[in-house]
């Protein structure tokens, strides 16, 4: 029912063990398309893994990868080229269709060439590029429930992608059929514990709960799930307060006493994000100078600037993975605060301007936008006597900007998408301007980075990723500023919820009182 | 068409005529089709003819809408005729550019009906006097201001209220201003466009004198608009009486007044209220409102409403002819190859 | 006596005073009189008879008098019964037949709209009754013309249906605010005559408000001169006419263009212009004017003294004491005030402008030093 | 030659003639013109008086805040992390941002980039709407059409989004979005101001210039324009309101100036995210937003009734 | 009359030509690439080379511009970039959002703006009257969001008496049927939803009409007092009506002339300026979204956008013109263009 005062009313008042037919969850925006292969973001994600399923998933609370439609995890070859990989046996598609073998072929080979289309945005990224001989080759199936992958090279991080949300997750090949070639599925079905009802642009996504889900243990607990689009903070967190959603996602850290203050639970866990500043290492530029970096480094107080801005609400970054993630930090020591130091170098070095560029929109790494940073560092710098320049662009401006502009630092994030280490730490060695917005170009990083794509997870591999944690820290491309925590807020009434770190949420043990 | 306006009239042949009209012609788009073309025109002044004398003053008279404004202003270019001539001191004016014109444009001045349109509110009135001199160059700068407060004397207005602007004044001294802004740049002919009938009784006669006063000291031209024939009377030396963008009668003012010849003429003199007990005229009450001039039915203009219509009327466009000496009137009544009637032997007579 | 009119005061408080718009007015209309009041424009003429009709314009107001209505009190009369009064009893016709119907509605419609305020009839009948009305008042074919709007009709068949409009409930009192100033000689002629047919047929009173002398000789049984918000004569329309007394009311029938005139004598001119209300000259209003100006003109008042048949308010006839003076004094000054128009024919123009302007500045003197 | 023979009548006129002569030595006092109507207007309507001396307290703060800053109880822009985000208190009247900065003296230097804004905007638009109304209106016929369908072009699309496309190819910055600003306002004033000559176009003394051979350069700026002045002037006071709206809306969407500029639109815009936590931040620019706008509507209001001939009683 | 609609119909064509034009050159030549927002974070600068053939970027201006024209005409506005679905799908999907709540809006906007400038210009001077207009003018100082944004806190959050978010509960959401869903909600017979999607209308519908309503209100007030002015009124009194009977009959109808032509250009505007009203109530109409799509470079829907606003202005005022024709008979197209 609708107006607030009533859902306020059967929410705070009514009581007893009935479970309530329906879960509303906040999105801050539309989804872009409800068809794995033709979405890069978390809103998509999150309405799409109740829908769909991978072959594999990741753990309840980190990025450790699980069997999913798949019985147990692949066998791997040797030399790390041939995955084979026993299917689930007796799940049914929405749709009534069976899931197979073939099902999984139809749904990888879409996004293989010469079927990709440019379009789908992660499917290079998933299933790699014949022109960089990466990712896989050809998907076979052996029998009804065998399926076997075979690679153009080894790629430790190809299993983590299995289980992404994005891009892997079985489609049903009669949707697929269904679907004009080259375009997006609009009547989603997937294996998932939720089958999609409707989709009312920019106001709603429905889902209802899947009866026939194969996992009878998790089934889902609640009839349907409503995702309502709301982009204005404010309204969201009043959406919640009022009783309008059960859950809302991107709380900005500044309204979370609100939220507890309300009688609501608040969700804080990190998530897989690195918040950053990158300096300009282009030959000629200020901050080529490795000594300056450092010194601007040492000008900016990262622990008071993170709690001013995020409260306890992310925590300050000593690694560039998020700590969850990475068993590698723990020595790892960044540029310490030393305003004295910085102001002398700076002084001696005779830098006195410092153009900075910055995108006001939030992001999922920096739930402020990058001005308020900016603002920060520009007050630092100011009491060492270096003048900094802001200017701002909304985010997709910002992105054609940070290739185009002659910045002297700029502020940037990553949110990963797969859990694997390389996913983070090959971004400073990236070729691609736009991922390496340092433009650090350092031959040694980046042997160091092919390596540990190369090699199996295990002793080896994290060794190789600690070596390149204390190369950023010391080399100081990066300013590291904060690893941002999910904030999301929900009713007390709502059980079971989690979200996870690769910034979705399942839904299918999740319950509410009624 | 009749071709009534070649020859002059003997009173006039001799003398000297400073403005010879020939069949002007002013017709306006009343209706247009899709492309902006018309489809039907008001047919506001209708092949009118007639000369001024220099040093005389003209009156024109006929009820409202039937083209006297037009005329006027299509003689100070303000309106550019659909057809006809305006000779002017010997020259063509309609057969001019606008560059050539302009030359003469200042010899032509204009008095407005609407004292309180015609002065622009925000400009003092000793500038307004003095833009013309500055326009036309015909004072050097340094003296334009003694001329104003010299223009102000000869209109009287007191000099010190150059700097005044016009709302501060009454309706008969702005018309006072504007006349006196007609007069700086030393105009030949005036064209004075009802300049009395927004006014108070009261004031309209210290306009009529003024403008009295002025053409015998300084030799002006006149041609008198107005739409009551009292007024004109005491003004003009001559006077035509319009209808329906037509010339009904021309006749010196002695003749006009003793003797009017056209029906309407009589019906618009006998419609003014007469404040003598003693000159009681005979009244003559017109039937229905002028007509539309959007294509107007053909045959005489006044043919609708006449008392005295006969059966050519209708169809038939009478020729504006000599009457009597100097006095000529366009009406059937007067037509000698049609049956002799009674106006037209008591005019003979 | 039908209406009868006694000190009536009108006001406007405006910015920066108060604007005594009528002053002191007093006249009388009986059964079946057509009586005219005649003043330049600002005189008052329309605020006496806003007055009547209690139609004054917000911050106006009946300052003092009495009005009596066909024995009834309108100074105190409540809104309501006004309002019934209104258009029922007495009715009004305005100057500008092209704004003073509502353009929006069929005449036809504002004609019934009029009648079924005032009588409970039904919409048929009074549109049949409407026919007539228009019928009567000398529209041709005026089953059709019903259906007309305004803007489809002359300005001459506008006054008219105004006319027809005002009858509609057979008025006792057909109050007439310069009804034929907007409209030609010959459509003026037609209404004049319109309007004594009516008079003759329905034994109607008529207060006729204009500018014109001439329509005022025309019609009028009576005449009230005004002139800055005060009566200054009154006599019978004849009289007036042939024997004026005040220098106002001679001076305007002198500067009158007349087809009866000899036109190679100058106008009389009366020099000068209506004072602004605000800031009236102490005594006589007139006195900045008149040819025939006294020491005590500008000094008092004068007031309204019968004087003969006449009611007059000048000094000419007066007494210090407020009576009139005796017969023969009477006419020696009759004498004198028309010597010195004679006169005054003869100054030039600019000349007596200018000393007209300097005098009234003078005047404003105060004023203008701000 | 003209008037030669009155010379005598002033000479002789004896004491009326020396009232004159007296009143003609008076000094030249400008008698009555637009700015007077205006004040007048202003003056007699209390509203208008007291939005006027709330603006021009405004201009005052800007001035002032701008010469002298160490007037302000703090410094607007420097940062102070110690005291981020307190609420509003003796030390710090409107409280303080995220960053620590006084919102009392944001707001009070705020006011310069306001009032810049809303002119400079108004500034643009007026330049080339009465640029281009007066051409269309005076010169009529092709002019018109062709100026007219495009100011139609422009109005057709909604003014918001124009201003954001605008912005979001010229970049982000106080001048762009007073560029943009200025840009989408164009037609209105176009509008208005052609409309204003077509009807002066009609009157007499227009008529009367030409007749006395003014050039149509003289015709336009000396009797067409002054007299369309009255309903430009307020067009433009309200414009200025708009204007000042207008830039608050591309702050909050994130397209205001760039930092640290105190800009009120943007401190609103930056301020809502901490709704719940500092609902100061958002409250006091929005009320100095509010109350800005408020006063330029009832000046403009003001305006318009002392420039009205109608409700100008004389 | 049928001809001056066709001519008007006739001369909209340039000025939506106009129109496309005005909008191809700012997000072709001033917009920002689109290619990096499209295909994502790990896009290569191949990649994007690519896609830009693919949608034709790289095609010289005006090839572009005859191609989408040429499209337009067959009624194919294109795919967004951004979704990949039919740009005219996307609209259509959103804008009965827009289009309810600017109707709503309008209505409100005009009943309240009518009433209060009548009560102000009948009250002339009086409380009532300085209290309608500061109300009114109050109301066109506010910055859209703010006044959107403390709504929310006052009525949603605090008091919880209406919903601060969306069109109707989504379980409550009426299907198929037309989009405006106060129509389709009562064609179903629905009356549990029709509560529902008008409680949801109240915030938004205030919020966005209170602009309007202040324009419309100063406009009412200034046009009545024009008419009460009138020589007719006078005419009217003269016969004895009532006071009210003379506002209502003979004011209120020749003041809404001009009224009528301000409300009309002011539905016009509402679809602009619900766009920041959307923004605060995540109301799923085409502001938000369009500028979105303006900020994503998503050029399609921009252009798409766009040309529905400048048809639906084009088409209101067109419609305003014939009302105005029907209010005012004294108006006869076609006998007067002014030339
Ligand atoms: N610009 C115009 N466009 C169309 N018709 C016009 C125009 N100017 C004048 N007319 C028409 O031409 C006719 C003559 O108008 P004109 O103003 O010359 O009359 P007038 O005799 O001066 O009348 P009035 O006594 O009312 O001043 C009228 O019917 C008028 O409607
Ligand atoms: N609403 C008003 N406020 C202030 N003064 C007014 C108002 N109405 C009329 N007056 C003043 O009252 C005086 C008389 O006006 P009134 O309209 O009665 O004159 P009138 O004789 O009818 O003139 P006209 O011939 O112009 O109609 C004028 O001086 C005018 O200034
Ligand atoms: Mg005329
Ligand atoms: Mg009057």
């Amino acid at each position: 029912s609708g107006g607030g005062s009533e859902k306020k009313g059967d929410g705070k008042a009514a009581s007893g063990d009935k479970a309530a037919d329906s879960i509303t969850y906040s999105l801050t925006a539309d989804p872009r398309a409800l068809d794995p292969a033709y979405f890069d973001d978390g809103e998509s994600a999150v309405v799409s893994c109740n829908i769909y399923e991978g072959l594999y998933g990741f753990a309840e609370k980190n990025a450790e990868v699980k069997p999913l439609l798949a019985t147990e995890l692949p066998e791997i070859s040797d030399d790390g080229l041939t995955y084979t990989i026993k299917l689930r046996e007796g799940v049914k598609f929405h749709d009534g269709t069976d899931f197979n073998a073939d099902a999984v072929k139809t749904s990888i080979e879409r996004l293989l060439e010469p079927n990709r289309n440019s379009d789908q945005p992660y499917a290079s990224f998933v299933f790699g590029e014949e022109a960089a001989n990466s990712g896989v080759k050809t998907v076979e199936a052996v029998d009804a429930t065998t399926v076997k992958i075979t690679m153009r090279a080894a790629n430790t991080s190809f299993l983590k992608n299995l289980a992404m949300a994005l891009a892997s997750p079985i489609v049903s090949p009669k949707a697929i059929e269904a679907a004009s070639a080259g375009s997006a599925i609009t009547t989603p079905c997937g294996t998932g514990p939720y089958k999609f009802v409707d989709w009312t642009k920019s106001a709603s996504v429905t889902l209802e709960a899947n009866e026939d889900y194969w996992d009878k243990d998790n089934a889902p607990k609640t009839k349907n799930i409503i995702f309502k689009i709301i982009a204005e903070g404010n309204t969201r967190i009043t959406s919640l307060l009022n009783g309008e959603c059960d859950i809302i996602s991107s709380v900005d850290p500044s309204s979370a006493n609100q939220i507890t203050d309300g009688g609501y639970e608040l969700f804080s866990e990190d998530g897989m994000t690195i918040n950053y500043m990158a300096f300009n290492t282009d030959e000629g530029g200020i901050c080529a100078d490795k000594e300056v970096r450092k010194a601007i480094a040492q000008a900016i107080n990262v622990e008071e600037m993170v709690s001013a801005i995020y409260g306890e609400y992310a925590s300050v970054a000593n690694s560039v993975m998020p700590l969850w993630m990475a068993p590698y930090d723990k020595d790892v020591k960044q540029t310490a605060y030393d305003p004295d130091a910085a102001k002398a170098t700076l002084a001696a070095k005779g830098v006195t301007k410092l153009a900075c560029i910055t995108y006001s929109t939030a992001r999922p790494y920096n739930a402020k936008g990058g001005v308020e940073l900016a603002n920060m560092v520009q007050g630092y710098l100011s009491k060492v006597g270096v003048d900094v320049e802001i200017t701002q662009y909304d985010w997709t401006t910002y992105k054609s900007k940070v290739q185009t502009d002659p910045y002297d630092i700029c502020f940037y994030g990553w949110t990963g998408d797969n859990g694997d280490p390389d996913n983070f730490m090959n971004l400073p060695a990236d070729s691609n301007r736009s991922m390496n917005v340092a433009h650090w170009d350092n031959e040694e990083y980046k042997a160091l980075i092919a390596k540990g794509i190369a090699t199996p997870d295990g002793d080896e591999r994290d060794a190789i990723y600690k070596q390149c944690e204390e190369m950023m820290a010391e080399e100081q491309p990066w300013l590291l500023i904060s690893h941002s925590k999910n904030l999301l807020g929900y009713s007390p009434k709502v059980k079971g919820f989690y979200y996870h770190p690769t910034g979705v949420a399942f839904f299918k043990g999740v319950s509410k009182e009624a | 068409m009749s071709d009534n306006g070649n020859i002059a009239s003997p009173e006039l042949r001799n003398d000297d005529v400073l403005l010879d009209v020939q069949h002007l012609t002013k017709l306006f788009a009343a209706e247009t089709n899709f492309f902006g073309k018309a489809t039907s025109y008001v047919h506001a002044v209708d092949d009118v003819s007639f000369q001024i004398k220099r040093g005389e003053a003209f009156g024109l008279v006929g009820e409202s809408g039937c083209g006297k404004t037009t005329v006027g202003k299509m003689l100070v270019n303000l309106l550019r005729p659909t057809s006809g001539k305006i000779i002017f001191d010997g020259k063509d004016l309609t057969a001019m550019k606008d560059s050539e014109r302009k030359s003469y444009c200042k010899d032509i001045q204009l008095i407005f009906q609407d004292p309180y349109a015609s002065l622009n509110p925000r400009m003092r009135i000793g500038d307004i006097i003095a833009e013309p001199m500055i326009a036309n160059n015909i004072v050097p700068k340094d003296k334009v201001e003694a001329r104003v407060n010299e223009l102000l004397e000869c209109v009287g207005l007191a000099n010190y209220m150059r700097n005044r602007y016009p709302h501060e004044f009454s309706g008969g001294q702005r018309q006072r201003v504007g006349i006196a802004r007609a007069l700086a740049v030393n105009p030949k002919l005036i064209v004075c466009d009802e300049p009395v009938s927004a006014l108070d009784v009261s004031i309209q006669a210290q306009v009529l004198n003024l403008l009295d006063d002025l053409k015998e000291e300084f030799g002006l031209t006149y041609l008198f608009i107005a739409h009551g024939l009292n007024v004109v009377k005491h003004v003009s030396d001559r006077v035509g009486v319009m209808y329906l963008g037509r010339i009904m009668e021309i006749a010196p003012k002695r003749s006009l007044y003793a003797d009017p010849l056209s029906p309407y003429t009589q019906a618009l003199l006998s419609a003014i209220p007469a404040v003598d007990s003693k000159s009681k005229r005979e009244r003559i009450i017109l039937q229905g409102d002028v007509p539309s001039p959007i294509d107007p039915p053909p045959g005489c203009r006044f043919a609708g409403r006449c008392f005295k219509r006969l059966g050519v009327c209708g169809n038939s466009v009478p020729e504006l002819r000599e009457v009597k000496e100097n006095h000529r009137c366009a009406c059937h009544l007067y037509d000698p190859e049609l049956p002799p009637t009674e106006e037209m032997t008591r005019a003979a007579r | 006596m039908l209406l009868e009119v006694k000190s009536l005061c009108t006001e406007f408080p405006v910015k920066r005073g108060v604007v005594r718009a009528v002053d002191d007015v007093s006249f009388e209309v009986s059964e079946g009189e057509i009586l005219a009041i005649v003043g330049e424009s600002g005189s008052g003429k329309s605020v006496t008879s806003l007055s009547i009709m209690g139609l004054l314009a917000e911050p106006g107001h009946v300052a003092g008098g009495e009005m009596t209505f066909d024995g009834k009190d309108l100074v105190h009369l409540s809104e309501k019964e006004y309002r019934e009064m209104r258009g029922n009893d007495m009715a009004m016709i305005f100057q500008e037949p092209m704004t003073s119907l509502n353009p929006v509605y069929r005449i036809g419609d504002q004609i019934v709209e009029a009648i079924r305020t005032h009588e409970k009839v039904s919409k048929k009948e009074a549109l049949t009754r409407a026919i007539d009305l228009l019928r009567k008042v000398g529209i041709p074919s005026p089953e059709a013309r019903v259906r007309d709007y305004p803007h489809q009709m002359s300005g001459g068949m506008r006054q008219r249906v105004m006319i027809a409009m005002a009858l509609a409930c057979n008025p006792k009192l057909l109050i007439a605010d310069e009804p034929t100033t907007a409209l030609d000689v010959t459509i003026q002629a037609q209404i004049l005559d319109l309007l004594r047919r009516l008079r003759e047929d329905t034994d109607m009173a008529v207060l006729l408000i204009t500018h014109d002398l001439g329509v005022v000789s025309e019609i009028a049984d009576r005449v009230v001169v005004m002139y800055c918000g005060q009566v200054v004569e009154e006599a019978e329309v004849r009289l007036l006419f042939d024997n004026p007394m005040h220098p106002y009311t001679l001076g305007l029938l002198k500067s009158i263009p007349r087809l009866e005139d000899d036109d190679s004598k100058r106008l009389y001119m009366i020099k000068g212009m209506v004072p602004n209300p605000l800031e009236m000259p102490p005594g006589c209003h007139f006195s900045d004017r008149c040819d025939s100006c006294m020491q005590v003109c500008r000094e008092r008042m004068p007031e309204l003294v019968q004087v003969g048949d006449h009611k007059v308010r000048c000094f000419l006839y007066e007494e210090q004491d407020g009576h009139a003076k005796d017969a023969a004094e009477v006419k020696a000054n009759e004498e004198k005030a028309r010597e010195a128009i004679e006169a005054a024919r003869e100054v030039s123009t600019a000349e007596a402008l200018i000393e007209g302007d300097v005098a009234r500045e003078a005047e404003e003197g105060g004023a203008d030093e701000r | 030659m003209i008037g030669m023979s009155k010379k005598t009548v002033l000479a002789t006129q004896g004491a009326a003639g020396e009232v004159t002569n007296s009143q003609a030595q008076q000094p030249v006092e400008k008698r009555e013109s637009i700015w007077k109507d205006v004040l007048d207007g202003i003056v007699s309507n209390k509203a208008a008086l007291v939005s006027a001396i709330f603006i021009l307290l405004l201009a005052l703060i800007a001035i002032v805040t701008k010469l002298v800053p160490g007037i302000l109880p703090y410094d607007p822009y420097e940062q102070n992390l110690a005291e981020s985000v307190q609420g509003p208190s003796a030390a710090h009247w409107f409280g303080t941002d995220i960053q620590g900065r006084d919102i009392f003296s944001r707001v009070l230097v705020g006011t310069q980039i306001t009032l810049v804004v809303g002119l400079a905007a108004v500034a643009i638009s007026l330049t080339v709407g009465v640029l281009l109304g007066a051409i269309a209106g005076y010169k009529g016929g092709k002019w018109d059409t062709v100026i007219m369908r495009i100011m139609d072009m422009m109005l057709a699309i909604p003014s918001i989004l124009l201003a954001i496309a605008i912005m979001a190819a010229l970049g982000q910055g106080i001048e762009k979005a007073v560029v943009a600003i200025g840009l989408v306002a164009i037609p209105e004033y176009a509008r208005i101001v052609r409309s204003e000559i077509l009807a002066i176009k009609e009157n007499d003394y227009v008529a009367a210039a030409r007749v006395i051979g003014d050039s149509n350069f003289a015709i336009v700026f000396r009797h067409v324009l002054p007299n369309a002045l009255p309903s430009i002037i307020v067009r433009a006071t309200l414009g200025i309101s708009s204007a000042i709206l207008d830039c608050a809306a591309l702050g909050f969407l994130g397209l205001g100036v760039q930092p640290p500029d105190a800009e009120w639109g943007d401190m609103l815009g930056r301020g809502r995210n901490e709704l719940f936590r500092a609902p100061w931040l958002m409250i006091f620019p929005g009320l100095a937003i509010t109350l800005t706008v408020l006063a330029f509507n009832l000046l403009g209001d003001g305006i318009r009734d002392g420039l009205d001939p109608k409700s100008r009683k004389r | 009359m049928l001809k001056y609609i066709l001519k008007r119909i006739l001369m909209v064509i340039p000025v939506l030509l106009g129109v496309t034009i005005i909008i191809f050159f700012i997000t072709r030549v001033l917009a920002s690439d689109p290619a990096p927002v499209v295909l994502g974070e790990h896009a290569t600068a191949e990649a994007m080379a690519a896609w830009r053939a693919d949608y034709g970027l790289d095609d010289p201006i005006w090839m572009q511009y005859v191609n989408f024209l040429v499209s337009a005409i067959q009624g194919d506005l294109g795919t967004s970039y951004y979704t990949h679905t039919p740009v005219a799908s996307e609209l259509a999907a959103r804008f009965p959002a827009t289009a309810e709540l600017a109707l709503c809006a309008i209505i409100v906007a005009s009943i309240c703006g009518i009433a209060l400038g009548v009560l102000a210009a009948v009250k002339k001077n009086k409380l009532a009257d300085n209290a309608s207009m500061v109300l009114a003018l109050i109301g066109v100082s506010m910055p859209v969001f703010w006044s959107g944004i403390l709504l929310i806190l006052l009525f949603s959050a605090t008091l919880h008496i209406l919903p601060s978010s969306g069109r109707v509960t989504p379980l409550l959401q009426p299907t198929g049927g037309t989009g405006f869903f106060i129509f389709d909600t009562i064609a179903k017979g629905d009356f549990e939803a029709l509560g529902d999607v008008l409680v949801h209308l109240v915030l938004p519908t205030v919020t966005l009409s209170l602009y309007s309503m202040a324009i419309i209100t100063r406009m009412t007030r200034s046009s009545m007092l024009e008419t009460l002015n009138a020589d007719y009124i006078r005419t009217a009194r003269a016969k004895g009506l009532a006071k009210r009977s003379v506002n209502v009959k003979h004011a209120l109808r020749n003041a809404m002339l001009p009224v009528s032509t301000v409300i009309g250009l002011q539905l016009g505007s509402l679809l602009g300026g619900a766009l920041l009203t959307e923004t605060v109530f995540a109301w799923p109409g085409i502001g938000k979204f369009a500028v979105d799509c303006v900020l994503k470079s998503d050029f399609p829907v921009v252009q798409g956008v766009v040309l529905l606003v400048a048809v639906i202005f084009v088409f209101m005022n067109l419609l305003v013109d014939i009302i105005y024709a029907w209010l005012d008979p004294r108006i006869k197209y076609g006998a007067k263009e002014e030339g």
